[in-house]
């Protein structure tokens, strides 16, 4: 599992590759908060290479999603999979968040 | 490997146990997580089930165990067992810890105060994704999630 | 993956356990075979136990039960139990036949006599590749293999 | 698993792919019988692609040696990996059979 930021025009996306859970969240929460720092304000991340979410990996997408939003920045989630999808729904956190279906549409929406 | 010389084992005598033990590190979470998953994948659980329930129930069970019942002491350890047929999955997550009242503590994570809540979700999701959800004491701090298998 | 970020479990503590039933039909044992070699695969035990010692005296075992005990039957079945942990593994074949005299049917297949027939070979096989071979009944004929593990 | 017999030469070549177990032996045997029946004489059963042979895959093949020699005919083996090695050894099969390292070697052995 692995964090993977890029710049793309004025947008920083993330791709999560493998979990995002307990064991490895703290580090994509600094590497986005290091951004944010950096007068970064654009954030998307992107889900189409993730495994699975667990409660502590959410909570970081809540957190990060304050964090931005504090700082007058947009957090925007793309290319969720049906079970990633499913566990939106689950903890209605799909009305909380932008999510798009693909990264094109998200990059769009900024 | 024409299908009538090997023909597909009859799964539904299929009987799986498995019992490990981990020190309090959350990072031993994932490869649980895989050898239980592998453990189902024998008995044809769904891609759903063994993509979305088991793994995300077990690890908020796991990350409990560690972070709650043993307080990440390194010398505490959590045991796993997971006992699966082709009918239904058991697991249970066991802690040294002093255990903890589950009515009180699982809340519902999608109520307007909870829902902007960075914490919270574990138990919820593990009754959301499991059929039963249970928490008792036997030698340790046990929760066990039972799902039963869906086609 | 980094190894401080997942390290591998701790399989010192492992213990897996798997029951199955299968017909009287030597079509099966492959699939047997490759289900318990899995299991085993999770506790490293060595590629030549995996690829040789298991394979051939559980192969051994199961025809023995089908052709053997059972007489191939396709109403009497052949029950597979593998008990394994990161010490020893112990398999269980168990037919529906009579049993037979372990002592009186186990041949030394490598004497002049033995070498050029064509059968008489899966006892002592069993017995060359296993650290033990039992047999006793308990609601059926079982014959109970047992290997450690070489590292 | 299956049995692949292609002729080089004037002899018959049999490759050995997967188990040769007591599922499938006698579809080995029945192969090799043919041609026998069909007058072959020189035979070469290659196990670079087996997996494992268990005691009535080893009873076909030394049947098989029987009544190929009763024929006035030849067998060879080859290819045997180090945990077919071991199964010839334990069985003393080593001292029946006539095992190449190679397929060339048993082509030449002839
Ligand atoms: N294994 C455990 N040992 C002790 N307390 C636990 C355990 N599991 C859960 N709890 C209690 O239940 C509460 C809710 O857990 P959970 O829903 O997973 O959310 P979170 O862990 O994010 O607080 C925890 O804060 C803790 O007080
Ligand atoms: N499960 C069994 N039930 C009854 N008899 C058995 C069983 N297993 C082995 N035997 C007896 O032991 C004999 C020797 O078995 P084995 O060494 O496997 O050689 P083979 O099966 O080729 O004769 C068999 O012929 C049979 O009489």
């Amino acid at each position: 599992m692995s964090f993977a930021l890029r710049k793309q025009g004025e947008i920083v996306v993330v791709d999560v590759e493998g979990q995002l859970i307990v064991g490895n969240r703290q580090e994509l929460k600094q590497k986005v908060l290091d951004e944010l720092e950096r007068g970064e304000k654009k954030f998307l991340i992107d889900f189409s290479q993730t495994g699975y979410i667990d409660s502590s990996g959410l909570g970081v997408l809540v957190s990060l999603s304050k964090k931005i939003r504090e700082q007058g920045g947009e957090l925007r989630l793309a290319n969720l999979n049906d079970d990633l999808k499913t566990l939106f729904e689950l903890t209605k956190l799909d009305t909380l968040f932008q999510i798009a279906d693909t990264r094109e549409r998200a990059l769009e929406s900024f | 490997m024409t299908p009538d010389r090997s023909p597909g084992l009859p799964i539904g005598s299929l009987h799986l146990a498995l019992e490990l033990e981990i020190p309090s590190d959350v990072r031993y979470i994932e490869r649980v997580v895989e050898m239980v998953t592998r453990q189902c994948e024998q008995l044809a659980y769904s891609t759903r089930q063994m993509s979305l329930n088991v793994p995300v129930a077990l690890t908020e069970a796991l990350s409990n165990a560690i972070l709650r019942g043993n307080r990440e002491h390194l010398t505490k350890r959590v045991q796993v067992r997971c006992d699966v047929n082709r009918e239904r999955l058991v697991l249970e997550v066991v802690d040294e810890g002093n255990g903890f009242d589950l009515e009180e503590c699982l809340v519902d994570a999608t109520s307007p105060e909870n829902v902007v809540r960075e914490d919270g979700r574990g138990l919820f999701l593990m009754a959301q994704l499991m059929d039963s959800v249970e928490r008792f004491a036997n030698h340790g701090n046990v929760v066990r999630l039972t799902m039963r298998r869906h086609d």
